[in-house]
């Protein structure tokens, strides 16, 4: 078992290793091909893990790290379903996307630091889902930011994409220092660093020390997964390339957020305040983020405003305190929206960098394969009845429906209408980009797609599609995810609700759906045109307005003050400061010095001066 | 006859008068004429005291003084010499090479 | 009063206007002039005191070798009036006339206080010869010293003195 | 224990070579081998002190290696040294950065080859003898002796404003060690007056501590004098001027090594010596550390040229060491003491990055760089590298100091803690804008620049892989630093129970 886990953590690592000390030498294939077994080994791995554990909790030290009196981080490993499962997604996901690149980076001279980053992230993901100590688990969650940033600013030539990946590091790295915090406070009282302990220990919290600690989890995992009000990074993000994008910006960093929280949920329990606020930021960032991608015009934006909104879904899951929707949505989102991003990537680069889909329109036709793949991806997105997204959302919103208060029944309201909206965004970006044109304003993609591209691709369409049949309702697998999840501290696996209402609720997320997708067809299929300059659509471009805000509000002063230390208190005022205090004591001594400036004069006046002293102090002398 | 110390008030205002020729004057000439008196003044000090305590042991020194005197004036005149070869003046302010160079 | 120290007195002023007025003086000649006339004064004056020896050696040195040195000095520099000279503004004098007036008030503090000044001398002189004998049989090392030093001060005039490299080649030409 | 004395041989060897370079001082190719040569052994030296016995010494001290001869016993002063394991973690720094500093001077230098390393080799001795020094006096000696190698290496060999620069660095140190001396002459009337022995020695005045207002005095002029050489913030002014205008090996050197003298001193005279002090002390430097950490990061971000961005990050650095000083306990210390030897290893890559890409491009000016990743991807891989050791990403070896800092700080001050781990985010800040501003943007169609040449390749690659050692496997090290810090911070035990 120890070995699994251990092949899994090392086969990434020794790929990126490999890849950055010769790299240049394998050759472009051999890149590829050690890349690409790096993390199928590692999948080998995770499977068979999954399969050996048995569904039992496996608790083990890889290396002692940093140990200095009775602070200890080692690198444990705190291996339940949770992690199972979730190493098993991050492993295939990355898995599909790695020989996904393969194909995509074909004529990209960075090659080598492209397959170096990822192995590398998929590492440090690794390390996140897996790690038991805080320590540990801070390094992949740092690792995984500088991945990101490294990733996002790829294209490095380009002074705006480095900047989006500047401002992802930035935003993660806010989110990051709450983390930091975390993990001493959690030294000072627990004197553990450990999930497992902290859990343990969290019921003895007091109402004040859970409150804090809930907080600050709260903003570090909001940073990490781009909820309000850290979000504004993510839809920069898409300035890397797709397979970028798909992995980290959609399956796997942004929702390692969601997954810490889940990991350390029972210190959440402690504080309803604080599963108040995340259910609260949830469903805001739901609606927001859906309400922002109704009206983007770049294909990327607008999956990353749906990623946004559907990592709200799950925070509204963990708020609502079902950790096994929010993990169930986690893996289906995980599968269809990397299927769209990938979907979109071949598109994109088939159109040569085209990002705009309203400069796109009848590609279904151009390119059937993608177009069906982009469209499967679509249906589980929006929540298409009995497909993948359906079933876990639906249980997300009763989950919100089911707890006591009347705030949390406006949280299922908000979260509701995001439903309502989602596939009016994802089907107004798949119409106009994909959906029939009138002759002549249909783009021709100037290169084909090469077939290995859309052919791993259908592994994930597929168990996008059929990922709902993890956790049905009803039926012979009934919540067959939440009883796998028994192990882990605090799963729900029947939500309290009689077998009528949750049919009830099934029933009108299914008309709400679909009543949302008639409108999207009348509304949007043939558009070939939107103006984009009416006053609500820029505002929702612009999402309304928030990065336009922490621009003026931090950014802005944040860089005025640095201009202003330096200047005027550094340069200005204490260099300044201590010259002019050189000069005063250079002019003194100058003063002094011209004494003894070799001025004739001067010399025999002092000769004198002296001599007149010796007879005053003689003749005193002779008085006294 | 004299008292003494009308030879010495002679002898402190011949003083007085060289040291302030020595300080006010700003030509190495009269800085030199300057010490002379003063060293003059001296020697008719050290001669009025020999005269009234009847001892010859003052009288000596002037002796010497007037040597000293003639070396002091033989070597401080070829200074300046010198020094006005140098710089075509005579102002001690224009000498400041001991204060280095500014 | 005396004749003799009526003589002094008038000596006294002579010899303090003559000193004054050479201190003072515009012209460098005039200065020297003036000068002669404080010294042979002063030689007057020692002659009173009792020293002819060195009434006679302060005519000799005085008045006349360093004299002439200083008449010859002027002239070789050719600059005979002390041009750009500013001593007739205060600020040059403020220091020597404070200077001056303290040492004045010190040496009147002294001579007023002094114990046994207060009796007059009466004349008495001592020849050359006791002088000498006086000198070479007590000082006889100071002497020699004070010959090493005029023999010292000879040959640094002379290097000073001289021409430098240069300046021969200058005039070779 | 050792009939040889090593300890004196380290102090000696360096200046030993350097004096040597007098017979080839013109002959560049004959002075660096000579110079390669001595730092090798010296370091060779140093690793071997690693393989002591680690022994509690009689009298209770930590001392690995100890030496003690009569010098000026009328004044009371003796030629003591002793080694612990911070003194030889500093120590082995010492050496590695200088056979660094040989190397990347290699072909740098061709000016006056003889003199240049014999100054290096000079500081070396300087520094080593501080880092031994256990009497108080010699420890001043070493003090000034470190200062004036580092004054011609900046005035000789530095850039354009070198003369500016290096006066300045003389100004502020020589103006602080004044009030060094001041105060250690006077704690040695206060201690000599109680005890009626006048002595220098380090280990008796730690046995005998003055009345509290002599504390008072002497650890104000302590605190001024050490905090220039830190620098603690208001005091920092000269050290971004010298790190820009001198030469790669004396920016190392100065980031590296000296920079270091004045955390150590606090660390091994200044609090212990006067418990009764440094209750206020410590908070003074806490407060003083934190603004620092905060005002350094905020004016690195607005630099314009490459060095002086690095320089100011060092501050920020030295900041966090600065903090688990004034926090004064085992976690904090050990962390700083880390951080010492982390910040000389990452700042110093940095610096050396900074020199090669000055050295090839002809400008520190952040403007006139950007897009080197293309030409110099070995090169812009290093840069990225280091730069993120800088930011303290877990892993590499700043994140385990800064951790155990703040960790620690949150035993003693939460607050403070919380404001330390905010700072690091303002590092970030500036970090990036540096990598940034050099490797990314378009390609600007440079001619001639080459990549890393073998040689700093060797250089830089022994740097990441200590730092990445460091950064994963923190026990050695730990190990070494853990006993002399538990021991004085039992001290500072003692101080708290004084501080009413």
């Amino acid at each position: 078992m120890k070995g699994l886990v251990l092949i899994m953590l090392l086969a990434p690592l020794a790929g990126a290793a490999l890849n950055a000390l010769a790299g240049s030498r394998l050759g472009r294939n051999g890149v590829r091909a050690s890349a690409c077994a790096a993390v199928l080994i590692a999948l080998a791995a995770a499977a068979g893990a999954l399969i050996l554990s048995h569904g039992r909790i496996q608790d083990f030290t890889l290396w002692s790290w940093i140990k200095v009196g009775s602070f200890q981080a080692a690198m444990d490993v705190h291996y339940d379903s949770l992690a199972g499962l979730m190493a098993m997604m991050v492993t295939f996901v990355g898995s599909v996307i790695h020989l996904y690149s393969a194909s995509f980076m074909r004529e990209d001279q960075g090659l080598v630091r492209y397959y170096v980053y990822l192995n590398l992230f998929t590492f440090f993901m690794l390390v996140v889902t897996l790690a038991d100590n805080l320590a540990f688990l801070y390094l992949g969650w740092e690792g995984m930011g500088f991945c990101s940033y490294a990733l996002i600013g790829f294209w490095y030539g380009d002074n705006e994409k480095a900047s989006a990946g500047r401002k992802a590091f930035l935003y993660t790295r806010i989110g990051d220092i709450a983390f930091g915090v975390v993990l001493a406070l959690c030294f000072v009282w627990f004197d553990d660093l450990t999930i497992t302990g902290i859990n343990a220990q969290a019921a003895g919290l007091s109402h004040g020390a859970a409150l804090a600690l809930g907080l600050l989890l709260f903003w570090a995992a909001a940073g990490k997964s781009a909820q309000l009000p850290l979000s504004v990074w993510l839809p920069d993000a898409m300035a890397g390339p797709s397979p970028v994008s798909a992995l980290i910006h959609a399956a796997t960093m942004v929702t390692a957020g969601v997954y810490l929280l889940m990991r350390l949920f029972p210190v959440l329990q402690a504080s309803p305040e604080v599963m108040w606020l995340l259910a609260a930021v949830g469903a805001l960032t739901a609606l927001w983020a859906a309400l922002a991608a109704l009206a983007q015009r770049d294909i990327k934006r607008v999956l990353a405003y749906s990623t946004l909104s559907q990592v709200g879904y799950m925070f509204l899951a963990v708020g609502a305190s079902d950790i096994v929707a929010g993990m169930f949505h986690l893996l289906s989102h995980a599968f269809f929206k990397s299927l769209l991003f990938l979907a979109a990537g071949c598109v994109i680069q088939a159109l040569d960098e085209e990002h705009d889909i309203f400069r796109m329109g009848g590609l279904q036709r151009k390119m059937p394969q993608v177009g069906m793949l982009f469209f499967i991806g679509a249906l589980c997105l929006s929540a298409f009845p009995l497909l993948g997204g359906f079933f876990s959302k639906d249980r997300i919103l009763l989950a919100a429906f089911l707890e006591p208060g009347l705030s949390y029944k406006l949280f299922w309201a908000a979260g509701f209408l995001a439903a309502l909206l989602t596939p009016l965004y994802t089907f107004r970006a798949y119409f106009v980009a994909f959906g029939p044109r009138k002759a002549g304003s249909e783009v021709k993609p100037s290169r084909g797609t090469p077939r290995f591209m859309t052919a791993v691709l259908w592994p994930l369409a597929l168990l996008a599609l059929m990922d709902g049949l993890l956790n049905l309702p009803m039926g012979p697998g009934k919540h067959w995810l939440a009883r796998f999840f028994s192990n882990v501290p605090g799963a729900r696996i029947e939500l309290p609700a009689s077998g009528g209402m949750e049919l009830a609720m099934a029933l009108v997320s299914a008309v709400g759906v679909l009543a949302a997708l008639g409108l999207a067809v009348w509304l949007y299929r043939g558009r070939a045109a939107e103006s984009a300059e009416k006053g609500w659509r820029q505002a929702l471009a612009q999402a309304l307005y928030l990065d336009r805000l922490q621009l003026s509000l931090l950014v802005r002063p944040y860089r005025a003050v640095s201009n202003f230390l330096w200047r005027e208190v550094d340069d200005g005022g204490l260099d300044l400061g201590f010259t002019t205090l050189a000069q005063g004591l250079g002019i003194v001594s100058r003063g002094w010095a011209a004494w003894s400036g070799g001025r004739l004069t001067v010399y025999l006046f002092s000769v004198l001066l002296a001599l007149a002293a010796v007879v005053v102090l003689l003749t005193f002398a002779w008085f006294a | 006859m004299v008292p003494l110390e009308h030879v010495l008030v002679l002898a402190s205002l011949l003083f007085l008068v060289g040291a302030a020729c020595v300080v006010a004057r700003r030509n190495l000439l009269m800085i030199i004429i300057g010490v002379e008196v003063m060293l003059n003044a001296a020697g008719l000090a050290l001669v009025g005291g020999s005269l009234y305590w009847r001892n010859l042991d003052g009288q000596a020194l002037v002796v010497f003084i007037l040597a000293v005197a003639a070396a002091e004036v033989s070597v401080g005149l070829a200074l300046v010499v010198l020094a006005h070869r140098r710089r075509r003046s005579l102002n001690p302010d224009d000498f400041k090479m001991l204060g280095g160079s500014r | 009063m005396t004749f003799a120290s009526l003589i002094f007195y008038l000596l006294g002023l002579v010899v303090l206007i003559a000193t004054l007025l050479a201190v003072t003086a515009r012209n460098l000649m005039h200065a020297v002039v003036h000068l002669v006339i404080s010294f042979v004064g002063t030689a007057m004056l020692f002659y009173l005191l009792g020293a002819s020896l060195l009434a006679a050696l302060e005519v000799i040195v005085y008045a006349g070798a360093i004299m002439v040195l200083f008449v010859f000095i002027v002239m070789t520099l050719a600059m005979p009036v002390s041009g750009g000279e500013g001593w007739r503004y205060p600020l040059q004098w403020l220091p020597a006339g404070v200077l001056c007036l303290v040492l004045l008030v010190a040496f009147t503090a002294l001579l007023a206080a002094g114990p046994s000044v207060a009796q007059p001398m009466s004349l008495a002189s001592a020849s050359p010869l006791d002088l000498g004998v006086y000198v070479f049989q007590r000082y006889w090392l100071a002497v020699e010293v004070v010959s090493f030093l005029l023999f010292a001060a000879l040959a640094g005039a002379l290097y000073l003195g001289r021409k430098s490299r240069t300046e021969r080649q200058g005039e070779g030409r | 224990m050792f009939p040889m004395p090593l300890l004196s041989l380290l102090i000696l060897l360096p200046l030993a070579g350097g004096a040597s370079l007098a017979f080839c001082a013109r002959r560049m190719a004959a002075c660096r081998v000579v110079a390669l040569a001595v730092s090798l052994l010296e370091l060779i030296l140093a690793v071997s002190l690693l393989m002591l016995p680690q022994t509690q010494a009689a009298g209770g001290g930590h001392w690995l290696l100890w030496e003690d001869h009569a010098w000026l016993p009328a004044l009371g002063m003796r030629y003591t040294l002793g080694l612990d394991g911070v003194s030889l973690l500093l120590v082995l720094l010492t050496a590695l950065l200088q056979v660094i500093c040989v190397l990347i001077s290699w072909e740098r230098i061709t000016e006056r080859p003889g003199l240049y390393y014999f100054l290096l080799l000079l500081m070396q001795t300087g520094v080593n003898g501080l880092f031994l020094a256990q009497d108080l006096f010699l420890f001043y000696l070493f003090w000034e002796l470190q200062i004036v190698p580092m004054f011609f290496l900046v005035g000789i060999w530095g850039h354009e404003r070198r003369v500016q620069a290096s006066l300045k660095l003389v100004l502020f140190t020589f103006g602080s060690s004044l009030l060094l001396l001041v105060g250690i002459l006077g704690l040695y009337a206060a201690h000599g007056a109680q005890s009626g022995q006048y002595t220098f020695s380090l280990a008796s005045m730690l046995a005998a501590p003055p009345s509290a207002p002599v504390q008072f005095w002497v650890m104000a002029a302590f605190l001024v004098g050490f905090a220039v050489k830190v620098p603690l913030v208001p005091l920092h002014t000269w050290l971004p001027e010298a790190h820009t205008q001198a030469p790669t090996a004396g920016s190392v050197l100065l980031a590296g090594v000296l920079l270091k003298t004045g955390a150590y001193a606090v660390f091994r005279v200044a609090l212990p010596l006067l418990p009764l002090a440094a209750g206020g002390a410590t908070t003074l430097i806490m407060v003083l550390a934190l603004v620092g950490i905060f005002y350094a990061a905020w004016v690195a971000r607005a630099q314009e040229d490459l060095k002086r961005l690095v320089a100011y990050s060092s501050i920020a650095h030295l900041g966090v060491v600065m903090l688990g000083l004034g926090i004064w306990n085992l976690l904090s210390v050990s962390g700083a003491v880390l951080q010492m030897l982390n910040h000389g290893l990452s700042t110093s890559a940095l610096f050396i990055l900074a020199g090669m890409l000055q050295d090839r491009l002809g400008t520190r000016r952040l403007v006139e760089m950007g897009g080197l990743w293309k030409q110099m991807p070995v090169l812009s891989a290093f840069f990225l590298f280091f730069a993120m050791a800088s930011l303290g990403l877990p892993g590499l070896n700043n994140f385990v100091g800064e951790l155990l800092v703040l960790v620690g700080a949150y035993q003693a001050h939460s607050l403070a803690a919380a404001a330390g781990f905010i700072g690091l985010a303002w590092g970030v800040m500036y970090v990036l804008r540096m990598v940034q501003a050099t490797l990314f943007g378009p390609d600007r169609e440079r001619e001639g620049l080459r990549d890393v040449s073998a040689r700093e390749a060797l250089v830089l690659g022994g740097l990441a892989i200590l730092v990445l050692f460091i950064g994963l496997h923190p026990g050695p090290v730990l190990d070494l630093i853990e006993g002399p810090v538990a021991a004085a911070v039992g001290d500072g035990a003692r101080l708290a129970l004084a501080t009413p």
